[in-house]
């Protein structure tokens, strides 16, 4: 790619997971009708869902999922070590996704309610950046692979990029999706950033907020028009707690 | 219903047979049309301000293209987006037009990687003008702080090509720190100007600085204002004309005689995006430049 | 001859989810063969705990990314028998409609994502974008207008939205149907050329004499909900798949391992072709004729071949689906009601890797007091095991090198198209 | 007045349908006829029902209708606003194609005949809110004017819709900016004609000179109309008050509940606020120079380059909101640009309701 005569090489990239599903790599692969110029405009080193061969001289990192065992601390602490910039990609990567929600159970018992007497190893869930600095993070359960490619081709121009500021009600309201509170359920819409071009409401489910808060919400009156709405303080919390992205903020006091 | 009408077109040589007519009722209906033009030079004045010399290509546009001291222009890096930049340099110079940007999001991060002869996009010029034909006749004060030295530039190309029009000229400015001066080589040639007073003031020093260290207002103290015979040009942060225009105000100049160059991001720069509107007023038709009395009339502007 | 081989694999590429390969021959006498699955665990049964039931869903679906719209589907039908709930007939058409999207979408990133480069002996598709950019083009061709299919019927095709315990929360956009449904004309075109392709490719000739399990055909390919089948002959109700599986834990897995009548079983596409070939669309058992796929097929390999084989089955089913639905009125309901009770229900699903079950224990606010899940992966891990032990014997009996030994165990292990994240929940 | 004929170079100053009105009758029975005459050769957007509210009310939008019995001229309001079909949430404006360090624009904004049939009477006027900004200002928008001459638009008369106050606006009636304007009248539809087109079509129909009957039957439904209207606010002092009440609390108390969640702007038939942005194809080989309809009280609006947020509190972005509406669109084009369908004031979450706000502003300062 050469424009405003700036020449800027295909940037070197891998693609790592840890504890999560696979899905946000997946999407890498989805979106076919630019799936070509997409493959194109990188350079895969490294990426073991659909490649064979383990290049070690990346300069991007995309890391998908949370950590949650010793031996991804270790992996992850020498990819960052190698990586000029390090991209965590999906909520599990930016918040522990819905990993998170086990770190609310004894894992000693859950360990043993899972293998019996032959337990594994494991950890509370962590994100990428409670374990080593990120430089960028892609939210969404999966993450949108439009804004990923955007990303891309801003990590290959070599521009800083802006997340939306604004919430998903923007993007409902775009196409046409008749507002699910006002059907009666209960949407994190008003309070989650925007971005991905809000599939779940049109699909007849309220946000569940894996893309985090907005910038700045107004969690206050959210709360009190919810509870407005019938909505309990444990749906609420529930609801927030289920990606992880909304860590540390609760309604009502209790957890 | 079939055979509605077809929306109206504009080719380039209907558009051509049109008066440009910055900033009034233009009737040009390809709005979102461009001048390409190309980068032919780029100067480093600081470590995060470049001046472009950019030339519209085609010769008949870039005749056309004329504009008056504080206007501005959106500059389009087709991909990217479109910057608004006030236009630095003389609106006698038919050759280039010169514009100092500053690397400040991501449109401007890409301009300051371009090399010359890129190519980018022009619309307008846009915007309210300095009243240069009212200062005729008059002492003048030109006064910025920071990158209002961008703005102003074209007035002061404007004073110093025209020196017999104007009586006393003052060009002062001020910055944070010397290494943030714009322009400075430019200064000699300024003061060689027959009649021309030009100060420097920074806030800081540091070492190996010798001129003045202080605010701009400082420099107010020792010159000499006749103030029913006097206009004022004041480019920079509000903060800064907020202090300097009182200060005038104190001296006497009414504030219809004072002019500020407003700051906003324009979108579409003619008046349809709001982006820029402050109150009820569109910075980028009503403005950028208000006289001081419209400024502070404008609901949120300071 | 007097071979040794050291093959270590960690982990085995273009498969999801971490698994290590490891073979050891001293002497021309296999050693060792395992393959073990390491995955990090992530505990869903113990998340489900307490949970709403409108959530278990939204919670399962994230078990995995390839097969998510499965385990959705899974998961309200498990909630829905526990709560005696029947969704209108639209809602099953349209889960159907969902379904297929997924299989049909998780096959063709196997079959020419995945698998393919095997056969081309390339380590990956990414080299095709130069030396056969119509071969990636036709790839994703055929993945996108499965994709799509998922998007339009399930809201999206990585963790659905619209598949809600009661039915479908929405009716699609009829215009987007429409179109679907000749963009999948355009797909059987594209799956003949896959078979085209697929024909060239040299199945290894092997077999190891194997117990097939599935969903129990009746009247139709079976994938969603019904009675379950062995090929050994064991058949059993829905419900009473604990004594289908038989789910113990080992040492060095992070997996857990099933078994029914014999050392090990197999879960699939192979094993729904065996079970239950003759229900398949006309064109599929064409083309599986044409690929060279019988009956009683006890050769992994070919379980690529069976999958090619559904993914033709599926494309015809969906069109017939989606000229019904069209048909369908405006008003159409497709959720039923819903009110959560005390009980216990099982959810059986075949996902593109083999039968899935969910299986969930309710109090009487429609909160999760108990949950399992089975995955195929887990079914199958053990003939995996027992097909590479199989397999690196007759390959150190026939003097393999290091390189041939690594390829065709690497493939045979790919063929299963193991969703390990899956297995380790 | 003749509709002005496009020439080279000279747009016309006003669109299409403005100006003189002529009246005349139709029959009901012709009434599916006419609309099934401009389905044959346009797309056709209609009120439709989509669903239940909470409340067990129905739920409208203006979507495309292929047949007559989907359409239900009924409603009430619709939840969203029909000005996408003139300002869609996105729209190209230009299209750069990339060779070799140089590139080339090229602009389209040619638009396919629709139809618009069934809007109310405040929906029109909204329409002429739009035709000030867009088609009579300074740079007449070529995409608003492409969609705006190409549209067929048919209103009725209704019924007073809950929680409007289109009467303290002037909105409640309208005379020009339709191409076919009904009002029922018993038998037959009484049709205001705003255009030839409006015109060749109903007489297609059968219409009829209107008679002084049909005229006294006409006011005597405008008046049975204008009873039924139930806000009585009185907006004619609220620019000066705006601008009096800059500093006010009552900013503070609803700024406290806005969301910044931009949906008043996003449903409003007028708002018309936008940001312009570009992109790149995944290829590299094409930039893309796009409109997006961006809203007043979201957080980013006056975020300037480097950062700086000229409007960094809900309060002050709400503020402004009302400040446009009511002072700052006078200031320009001496009329407010609401149209008072409160279409805001049913979509808030927070129960942010002009109605409200407006009251609360006249309180302040009545004694």
């Amino acid at each position: 790619m050469r424009y405003l005569h700036i020449d800027s090489p295909r940037p070197r990239i891998a693609v790592f997971d840890f504890t999560d599903c696979e899905g946000c790599e997946l999407q890498l692969a989805n979106k076919e009708e630019t799936l070509v110029p997409f493959l194109n405009a990188v350079e895969i080193v490294n990426f073991r869902e659909i490649a064979t061969g383990a290049g070690e001289d990346y300069e991007i990192a995309f890391v998908e999922g949370a950590i949650s065992r010793s031996d991804e601390v270790e992996r992850l602490k020498a990819i960052r070590g190698k990586a000029r910039l390090l991209v965590a990609l999906g909520s599990c990567a930016c918040f522990g996704g819905v990993n998170r929600m086990k770190n609310a159970y004894d894992l000693g018992a859950a360990n043993a309610e899972i293998y019996g007497r032959t337990p594994k190893e494991t950890l509370p869930v962590r994100s990428v950046k409670e374990v080593v600095p990120v430089d960028l993070e892609i939210p969404g359960c999966p993450v949108s692979k439009d804004e990923v490619e955007r990303i891309v081709r801003h990590l290959v121009l070599d521009v800083p990029f802006a997340f939306h500021a604004y919430p998903v009600c923007v993007e409902c309201k775009q196409r046409f999706t008749t507002c699910l509170m006002e059907k009666g359920q209960l949407c994190l819409g008003p309070i989650v950033r925007a971005g991905c071009e809000a599939p779940c409401p049109a699909g007849g489910l309220g946000c569940w907020g894996c893309r985090g808060p907005a910038e700045a919400p107004n969690l206050e009156e959210f709360f009190a028009l919810a509870r407005e709405r019938g909505f309990t303080d444990q749906e609420i919390n529930e609801r927030m707690a289920f990606f992880g992205g909304f860590e540390g903020v609760v309604v009502g006091g209790t957890r | 219903m079939k055979n509605l009408l077809l929306p109206y077109e504009v080719t380039k040589e209907a558009e051509m047979a049109e008066p440009l007519d910055f900033n009034r009722r233009s009737r040009l209906m390809n709005t979102h049309r461009v001048f390409k033009a190309e980068i032919s030079s780029i100067t480093q004045l600081t470590e995060k301000e470049k001046l472009f010399h950019i030339r519209i290509l085609d010769p008949a546009e870039r005749q056309r293209f004329t504009f008056l001291p504080g206007q501005f222009v959106m500059v389009e890096v087709p991909g990217y987006g479109e910057v608004p930049i006030s236009i630095a340099g003389s609106a006698s110079n038919r050759g280039f037009i010169e514009l100092c940007i500053r690397r400040a999001g991501m449109v401007t991060s890409v301009l300051h990687r371009a090399k010359a002869g890129a190519r980018v996009g022009l619309r307008g010029p846009f915007g309210t003008s300095f009243p240069v034909a009212m200062m005729k006749d008059h002492h003048v004060l030109l006064i910025a702080g920071g990158l209002g030295l961008a703005p102003l530039r074209s007035a002061i190309l404007h004073v110093t090509e025209n020196r017999s029009d104007f009586r006393n000229v003052h060009i002062l400015y001020g910055t944070k720190s010397p290494d943030q001066l714009l322009f400075d080589y430019q200064y000699e040639q300024w003061r060689r100007v027959d009649g021309v007073n030009l100060s420097i003031i920074v806030e800081e020093g540091g070492d190996g600085w010798t001129g003045e260290v202080g605010l701009v207002t400082r420099l107010l103290d020792r010159i000499p204002i006749e103030p029913d015979r006097t206009y004022a040009i004041v480019c920079g942060p509000p903060v800064m004309f907020k202090f300097v225009c009182n200060k005038l105000g104190e001296l006497g100049i009414p504030m219809r005689r004072m002019f500020v160059s407003l700051e906003r991001r324009m979108h579409c720069g003619m008046g349809k995006c709001c982006r820029c509107n402050i109150g009820s007023t569109f910075t980028c038709k009503d403005g950028p430049v208000f006289d001081y009395w419209t400024a502070i009339n404008l609901k949120e502007a300071i | 001859m007097n071979v040794d081989l050291n093959i270590r694999i960690h982990p085995l590429t273009r498969v999801e989810g971490h698994g290590d390969l490891l073979v050891r021959v001293v002497n021309g006498q296999l050693q060792e063969v395992h393959w073990d699955v390491v995955e990090t665990p992530r505990f869903f049964e113990v998340m489900l705990k307490g949970k709403h039931y409108t959530s278990a869903a939204i919670l399962t679906a994230r078990i995995c990314g390839i097969c998510s719209i499965g385990h959705a589907l899974a998961s309200v039908r498990a909630t829905e028998r526990a709560f005696g709930v029947e969704i209108p007939e639209t809602a099953a058409k349209l889960r159907l409609l969902a379904k297929h999207g997924e299989t049909l979408q998780s096959h063709v990133l196997h079959l020419l994502f995945l698998a393919a480069p095997d056969f081309l002996g390339l380590p990956s598709v990414l080299p095709l974008l130069e030396s056969s950019p119509s071969t990636v083009t036709l790839a994703a061709r055929l993945k996108g207008v499965a994709n799509r299919l998922c998007e339009v019927v399930a809201g999206r095709a990585t963790h659905p939205v619209s598949i809600q315990v009661g039915g479908m929360a929405v009716f699609p956009d009829r215009r987007e149907l429409a179109s679907l449904k000749a963009e999948l004309a355009g797909a059987v075109k594209d799956l003949a050329a896959v078979a085209e392709l697929f024909k060239g490719f040299e199945m290894p000739a092997f077999s190891r004499e194997t117990e097939f399990v599935s969903l129990k055909g009746e009247g139709s390919y079976p994938w969603i909900g019904g009675a379950l089948l062995s090929s050994d002959g064991v058949e059993r109700a829905e419900g009473d798949y604990l004594r289908m599986t038989n789910e113990f834990v080992d040492e060095r897995n992070t997996s857990k391992l099933c078994r029914l009548s014999r050392e090990s079983f197999a879960v699939g596409a192979l094993a729904r072709w065996n079970n239950n070939h003759r229900f398949l669309h006309p064109a599929a058992r064409a083309a599986a004729e044409e690929l060279g796929l019988g009956p009683d097929c006890h050769n992994p390999f070919k379980n690529n071949l069976a999958q090619l084989v559904e993914s033709i089955h599926v494309v015809h089913e969906s069109i017939a689906l989606i000229e019904d639905l069209l048909a369908e009125p405006e008003s159409v309901q497709t959720m039923a009601e819903v009110s959560p009770r005390e009980g216990e229900g099982v959810g059986a699903v075949e996902v593109p890797r083999g039968i899935l079950y969910h299986h969930y224990d309710y109090d009487g606010e429609g909160r999760v007091v108990r949950a399992n899940c089975i995955i195929p992966t887990t079914q199958n891990n053990l003939n995996i095991q027992h097909d590479l032990k199989r397999l690196a014997l007759d390959l150190a009996a026939d003097g393999a090198d290091d390189a041939r030994m690594e390829r065709l165990c690497s493939m045979l292990i790919r063929a299963y198209d193991p969703c390990i994240s899956c297995s380790v929940h | 007045m003749a509709c002005g004929t496009a020439t080279r170079g000279r747009p016309p100053r006003r669109p299409r349908g403005e100006g003189f009105t002529l009246y005349k009758t139709l029959r009901k029975e012709a009434f599916r006829s006419v609309v099934e005459a401009i389905l044959a050769g346009s797309e056709g957007v209609e009120p439709r029902r989509v669903g239940t509210d909470r409340h067990g009310k129905p739920i409208h939008q203006f979507l495309p209708v292929e047949r007559f019995e989907d359409i239900d001229f009924s409603y009430d309001t619709t939840e969203f606003s029909a000005k996408t079909y003139f300002l869609p949430f996105r729209e190209r404006l230009s299209t750069y194609r990339f060779s070799d360090g140089d590139w080339e624009q090229e602009t389209r904004y040619r638009a396919e005949p629709r139809a618009l049939i069934g809007l109310h009477s405040c929906d029109i006027h909204a329409l002429l809110k739009l035709d000030k900004v867009f088609a009579r200002d300074w740079y007449p928008s070529p995409y608003y004017l492409s969609r705006r001459r190409n549209t067929f638009i048919l209103g009725i008369d209704h019924d007073p819709c809950e929680g409007a106050f289109c009467r303290s606006l002037g909105t409640d009636t309208v005379t020009h900016g339709f191409d076919l304007f009904l009002t029922d009248i018993g038998e037959s539809y009484f049709a205001a004609v705003g255009s030839d087109r409006g015109l060749s079509l109903i007489d297609r129909f059968g219409a009829r000179p209107i008679t002084d009957e049909d005229s006294h039957r006409y006011v005597a439904e405008r008046k049975r109309i204008a009873a039924l209207m139930q806000n009585d606010l009185n907006l004619n002092n609220l620019p000066n008050l705006l601008d009096i009440e800059f500093k006010s609390p009552i900013w503070e108390k609803w700024g406290a509940k806005c969301l910044s969640c931009g949906t008043c702007a996003m449903v409003c038939p007028t708002c018309y606020c936008h940001g312009v942005y570009e992109r790149i194809s995944m290829d590299f080989q094409e930039g893309a120079k796009i409109r997006q309809l961006h809203a007043c009280t979201l957080v980013d609006f006056a975020v300037v380059a480097g950062g700086h947020n000229f409007r960094p509190t809900p309060e002050s972005r709400l503020k402004y909101r009302y400040y446009h509406q009511h002072r700052g669109f006078v200031e320009q084009h001496e009329e407010p640009k609401c149209v008072g369908c409160n279409r805001c004031g049913r979509a808030c979450l927070a129960g942010i309701a002009p109605v409200d706000v407006i009251r609360e502003l006249q309180e302040e300062v009545a004694p």
